[in-house]
């Protein structure tokens, strides 16, 4: 902080000197990247920024910005990042982790949360593996990926969704992403923080230590070929039809946002006495 | 064996059951109101059957000169308005041959279970009575009965029945001929229990139950953020404070599950806003893997924990302690925390809000470690005195040099930043880190942080209220929680034998206070410890933190049941003795 | 200060350390398979930076002519393939002044963190080495280097690197020149650490981690079903056990969470599958509400907990054993569970399978508490016994007549019915309940259930297992898990110099066993109780639950760093004279 | 159990002595009588089903069986179903419980459940109500519902849709019920027991005490206007123009039901040591 500390933020004013643990071309770099592009983007203050996560390699971004962070436990970032922004609606809270920390253990908060429809942004780094734990299957992992021990057949399950269940939730923003196109992300994620209400930005986001073949993704990836919906029926048909590759807002709802009034109580504590009073 | 005649007494008890839909506990609150009114202490415990709706039920009424917060030996009146399953309770009946049980003659016999104590039973036509008065309920002439027995003024009764009623004028007519019909039915029976004139009051009074106390003792302490997942007993704490917090500019927020709940009031107090939850058993343990997430990243936040029967889901209406090991070793890791249990209703105000503020002050989670009995009792109280305790949590100036979350300073305590300030931006962190939350597997950090958690507990000064210590002499009984009440009951009656010792009841169980236990049992030979656990779990936990003097023997029994102090007293009378 | 000339030794320690991608690893496990090969015993234990793939890495390998189950206090030797914020190791490598210090010149200077040893530093210009061979790397020259100064036959390491490349032939060529090249630059070495010959085997050799040997134990013993999540160091375990189970009939699932893997083994348990979870601290907190369901259900279920550095997320890699309270106490309500902890790499093999036993004879859930340094250890160990202990659950016959599930026997264990037997179907509950399974709120069901549970554990005869004793006096050590190993060798160090002491360490932590201990430790003046803890919870159970004789001195520190010889060495001495 | 017991059971013979401790009135008894009707129909044992649940009201119902059953802890109902039936696939298993046991602290099994398609069935008796708890909001809780005290305003928050969650987690049989129509309701529960893979049935189940508005139902049901289609996409299409009140078969998909094998191992314990043999 300088004294002119009110002097527009440059994306890098956003990042922080801790060197990430991630591995050499992990698409997280470009994530944490974009992140802080639309920090600068929005005008934001790093003060009046919090990013919050679980645990897992992509759940570790938040000691990479320069902003207010916590890295909680696996699984329960949403929970955290709602308590805050229900308790402080002037902060800007990102909440930011991975496909196994967000759809696997986590999963119960993210379809709450997307009903709740608390005014935040939450991104998922998809690399459809767990990357901190070397290498088991996530819930967007194919069921017949082979290369986890635990699960040396392929898990044989049915890929988890997340658009689609974020639509079938409630979610008031929905869109995807790929890390290997920064600037395009930066612009997604800027329109998902500017959207009121619960922004979901599903970011593909390569591991390429446990899964080397996702280096291709970038072959595969295209804009979406239509624009944003209203619509959650002609939403839900375009997801259900989707490659899983579509990149760019899909959905913005036009939800109530949920937010309790705090700090605007007329009474005193010792005002509730008269409940009590013979 | 016919009831003695009437010697005026400081407290009486009277249980009031009935069928589901029967009104018993709509007439016990009016009981205890009127109480209230006439100016005595009373308190009120409630049973049901373990149908949702529409099964048995019982209201427990015991009123007295005095502050009253556990139940008596036994009941001098049992009133039913029919006896259709309750049987059931009656382990939680007790009645003596002095008892007087009223039933009406139309609704059968009533159950033998009672019946063998030797009480007479009377006859009353409750419904008859009920039905000679148009939109009469026998529920109604039940109370008017009752009121007449142990002697509350009619003018206190008509005025509880108004109070209750003031939303349905349409049936108050029909009520107060019901109790009157009531009182008049009362000059028949064969026995009373008047209770001595009530005192002056002196101090002002409340009506509250525990939970209630607690969620106002949270909001006094500076709560102003909640997130909770329903569970009996703690519901109804809950439900206390949605609207309370609304009015103080608070909020509460229904969560998904336990695991929402406490990770919720971890965000909006990394945020800067004093946060809680309320629990009970199961879901205590569903939040205890980020308990150590708010000790690690150093987070305060209170849980209260209004136990109830365990282990599972146990009994969920019935209360025990034995929460106890799980509030005080629940974390993994080595993991500080604060553990404190109120020992009274109006108690669990004092120690939510004591909570609050210790668990503000040291930056880490608070347990309460409530139970059923105080929760849910209904009791007038004194009110309580106006405490100081609130949240007085260190913060960090807007671009504090050098800023390090997690420094090292001598009592522990750092600084903590609030999103929004400039100039202290840093991450919060459940991996072990150094001083400025930079994630850190360095044997030197993890040795320094473990210390610093610690030394925040340690260098508190927790003043007297660590436990109320009372009387003298070479024995000491030592206990907590709702065990307090029945224990402090029984030394009262012992002391008329003869007997003499202490009393410790300890508010603090977490961290160990050793030299003020010390202190407190100076001299002392011989220590009873007494719990509502199976396994001794209180007991256990002092022969781990303290050395206790002399020889220790523990006394200890599982719920559902609450402490009497008859078994208490002759426990005393062993011990003792031997 | 030039090191001695070498008298040939029992055991050698040696780390390997180099950036990601410089094969320390791969090095490593060859010369850990080339000591087996030899005849040697050994153990290798790893450590990397916090990067998940690219960063530094260190393998420690100790060579011993008998079983070795704990680190030396320093290593003898430390070769770096490169430098590469291998300083950052500098905790974990204690070296000596008579220690060596071999680096690549050409990577830079060695640490001042390790030349402040006195050690001197050996330029190897490994680099150089590899490049004059094609397709060499220098971390084959490293591996032959550190054979020959340990005096490893090179057959031995030639035939384990054969091993190891078996499906890259190759690549094999190039890494025995490589080998060869830096066994004969070990030529010029200013000093050599030859080992003793090796012991005649007298029986088969395992290469064993402690991980695969409690999966192995699990086998053994009966389960046949594993739920689990992912956990660092837990998750070897599971992808040890996926194809294994699978080869014998069983299955592993990978569940949503630990909630999902808890509950999953509970219900295929109450299907008459033996059943197991592993995981770590985190994991073991989200399952204790459910191992409470576990408790009341009597369901019996197994959960290994490779403990790791707590409170919270802490450092996931390394080892610690903060997670006793948790494992002891963490259950809501009183619900007597067992807990085991295995106190070498092989015992993990034992000790997971008695658990499985004794889990199925007594119908509640038992915790085996392993740790991140058994868990990931790997060692050459003798063949464990063959072992009796398999699951052997009571169960009830077909059409059993006037079947209770949950009967109060004398031993508390009741005929379980398992789902398809005809005329005993039932329900089992996590609610009170009475003996046929109905739910119950009567004291008199709870408390004799609760009786019932408890008396389950008390009836079974744990014979010797419940701890290894060794050793005579009127000194005593207690400790357990993988303190064991360096206290043991601290022991026969301390006894060269006159020491004489029992060593009590503790297999079965719960239920207590007094009898047992106060046998073990009779005529005893002073008790040392030894733990990685940083609060002693080892030493407060112990205090909660055993008269321990005489004076009690307890030493107990936290991880990351494992616990030394020396270190207890000198506590004992300190002790031993106090 | 008499000696001939090989002869056909009667729905009587599934419905065991103990009293509900259900509401008079509550939806919950007509579903105990559908689920012994439908076991009757399917000519199955008492002995070789499962009813497993969590805890509420209606997690209360495998006790009012004669059949093997789990009563477990809140929220887990799925997860112990799963194991039982993995382990022991020769059972039929019906997993029973609550709106709130299953769609909130249950939802994240929920979805996996889906995913995973065990072949069992799950039952969920729906009265958009905590019941047990006496009367607060759950997820399937209209937003605008005032009568809780710990919602005094309503929740705010956006329904969770089961049937949407359900098909769009992977779900291979969905069908919604109303407890109103026992006979109905047991033709249904026959179908998704009779058909494989994870079956999941919603069914309409007033609590008449804390949701006496909810008598009112019976008048609001009605039959789906359309049969039982296997394509997901119209599935989708139906179910996002559902009135909540359409009774019926919605969707029956042909997915691979997950079953690893079982007690079908070759290898004895002892052949595993030759992998740590030197
Ligand atoms: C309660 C709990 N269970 C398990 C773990 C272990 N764990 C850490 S990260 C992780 C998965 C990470 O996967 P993902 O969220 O996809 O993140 P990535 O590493 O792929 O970015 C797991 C299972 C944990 N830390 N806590
Ligand atoms: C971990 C945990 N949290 C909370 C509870 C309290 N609880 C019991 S039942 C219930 C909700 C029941 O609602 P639902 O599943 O819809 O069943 P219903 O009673 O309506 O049939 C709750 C919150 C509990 N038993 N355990
Ligand atoms: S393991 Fe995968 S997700 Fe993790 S840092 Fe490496 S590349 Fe990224
Ligand atoms: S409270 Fe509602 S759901 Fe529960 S038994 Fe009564 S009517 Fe049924
Ligand atoms: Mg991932
Ligand atoms: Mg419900």
């Amino acid at each position: 902080m300088n004294a002119n500390a009110a002097a527009a933020l440059a994306p890098k004013d956003f990042k922080s000197e801790v060197k990430p643990v991630w591995c050499p071309g992990c698409g997280d770099y470009s994530v944490l990247s974009s992140i802080t592009k639309a920090f600068a983007k929005l005008a934001l203050r790093v003060e009046n920024v919090a990013v919050v996560s679980g645990i897992g390699c992509s759940s570790r971004i938040p000691a990479y910005t320069t902003c207010y962070g916590f890295h909680g436990v696996h699984g329960r970032a949403l929970a955290v990042g709602t308590g805050l922004k229900l308790a402080r609606p002037d902060l800007t809270v990102l909440v930011a982790g991975g496909d196994g920390d967000g759809y696997s253990i986590g999963g119960n908060h993210f379809m709450h949360a997307c009903r709740r429809n608390v005014d935040l942004t939450y991104i998922v780094m998809d690399n459809r593996v767990y990357g901190m734990t070397k290498g088991q299957a996530s819930p967007t992992t194919e069921p017949d990926w082979e290369s986890s021990k635990l699960t040396p057949e392929g898990t044989g399950l049915r890929e988890f969704h997340p658009l689609v269940i974020a639509l079938a939730s409630g979610a008031n923003f929905i869109a995807r992403a790929f890390s290997g196109d920064p600037n395009g992300t930066a612009e997604i994620i800027a329109e998902a923080i500017r959207t009121p209400g619960f922004s979901f930005v599903e970011i593909l986001s390569p591991c390429v230590t446990f899964r080397p073949e996702q280096r291709l993704w970038k072959d595969k990836v295209h804009d979406a070929p239509v624009k944003p919906t209203s619509d959650p029926s002609q939403a839900a048909r375009r997801i259900l039809t989707d490659d899983g590759f579509n990149i760019g807002v899909l959905y913005v709802g036009h939800r109530k946002t949920y937010q309790p009034p705090i700090g605007k109580g007329a009474k005193q504590a010792a005002d509730l006495e008269a409940g009590f009073a013979l | 064996m016919t009831p003695q005649n009437p010697a005026p007494r400081a407290s009486v008890s009277i249980v009031l059951a009935g069928s589901g839909g029967a009104g018993v506990m709509t007439a016990g609150n009016m009981l205890l109101e009127a109480a209230a009114l006439a100016g005595y202490y009373a308190l009120m415990t409630r049973s049901s059957g373990p149908q949702i709706r529409g099964g048995e039920a019982a209201a427990m009424v015991r009123i007295a000169t005095g502050p009253v917060e556990n139940m008596e030996d036994h009941f001098h009146v049992l009133a039913a308005i029919d006896w259709q399953n309750i049987h059931r309770f009656a382990a939680e009946i007790p009645l003596a041959a002095t008892s007087l049980i009223v039933g009406d003659p139309d609704q059968g016999e009533a159950p033998a279970e009672f019946l063998k104590s030797g009480a007479p039973h009377a006859p009353v036509n409750l419904k008859k009575l009920a039905k000679s008065i148009p939109g009469g309920w026998p529920n109604m002439v039940a109370l008017g009965l009752l009121a007449a027995l142990v002697g509350l003024p009619e003018a206190s009764v008509m005025k509880a029945v108004g109070k209750s009623l003031k939303k349905r004028p349409d049936s108050l007519a029909a009520s107060l001929a019901g109790v009157r019909a009531g009182m008049a039915a009362a000059e028949a029976l064969p026995a009373r229990y008047p209770l001595l004139p009530a005192p002056d009051a002196t101090s002002a009074r409340w009506l509250i139950t525990g939970n209630e106390a607690a969620g106002y003792g949270a909001i006094r302490g500076g709560v102003r953020f909640v997130a909770a997942y329903p569970i009996t007993p703690g519901t109804e704490l809950l439900e206390w404070m949605a609207p309370a917090l609304a009015k103080v500019g608070g909020a509460l927020v229904q969560a998904e599950d336990e695991l929402a709940s406490i990770n919720m009031i971890i965000g909006a107090s990394y945020g800067g806003v004093p946060s809680l939850t309320a629990t009970s058993g199961p879901g205590l343990a569903l939040m205890i893997e980020s308990l150590g997430l708010a000790t690690a990243s150093e987070t305060p936040v209170v849980v209260v924990d209004v136990q109830r029967v365990g282990p599972s889901t146990g009994i969920p209406t019935k209360s025990e302690q034995s929460d106890l090991n799980l509030a005080l070793y629940g974390l993994h890791g080595d993991a500080p925390h604060l553990v404190l249990a109120p020992n009274s209703v109006s108690d669990c105000l004092f120690t939510t809000q004591w909570a609050t503020h210790l668990a503000e002050a040291t930056q880490a989670p608070a347990i309460v470690l409530s139970d059923q009995f105080l929760g849910q009792a209904r009791a007038v109280v004194d009110r309580p005195a106006d405490l100081a305790f609130a949240a007085e949590r260190v913060t960090a100036p807007a671009n504090a040099p050098d800023y390090k979350r997690y420094a090292l300073t001598d009592s522990g305590v750092s600084p903590m930043a609030i999103p929004g300030t400039p100039g202290t931006a840093y991450t919060a962190d459940g991996l072990e880190h150094g001083e400025r939350g930079t994630p850190s597997s360095q044997a030197t950090d993890h040795l320094a942080q473990l210390d610093k958690r610690r030394r925040k507990l340690d260098s508190v000064d927790y003043g007297s209220h660590w436990a109320d210590v009372e009387g003298e002499g070479e024995l000491a009984v030592v206990t907590f929680g709702s065990c307090t009440a029945p224990v402090r009951e029984a030394f009262a009656r012992a002391r008329r034998d003869g007997f003499n010792a202490r009393l410790v009841s300890m508010r603090l169980l977490s961290p160990a206070q050793p030299a003020r236990l010390a202190d407190a049992l100076a001299g002392v030979k011989r220590v009873l410890v007494i719990e509502q656990t199976h396994s001794g779990q209180f007991y256990r936990y002092l022969r781990s933190e303290y050395d206790l003097p002399g020889s220790v023997s523990s006394y200890r029994r599982p719920g559902p049941l609450p402490m009497r102090p008859e078994e208490i007293v002759s426990q005393l009378e062993q011990w003792s003795k031997a």
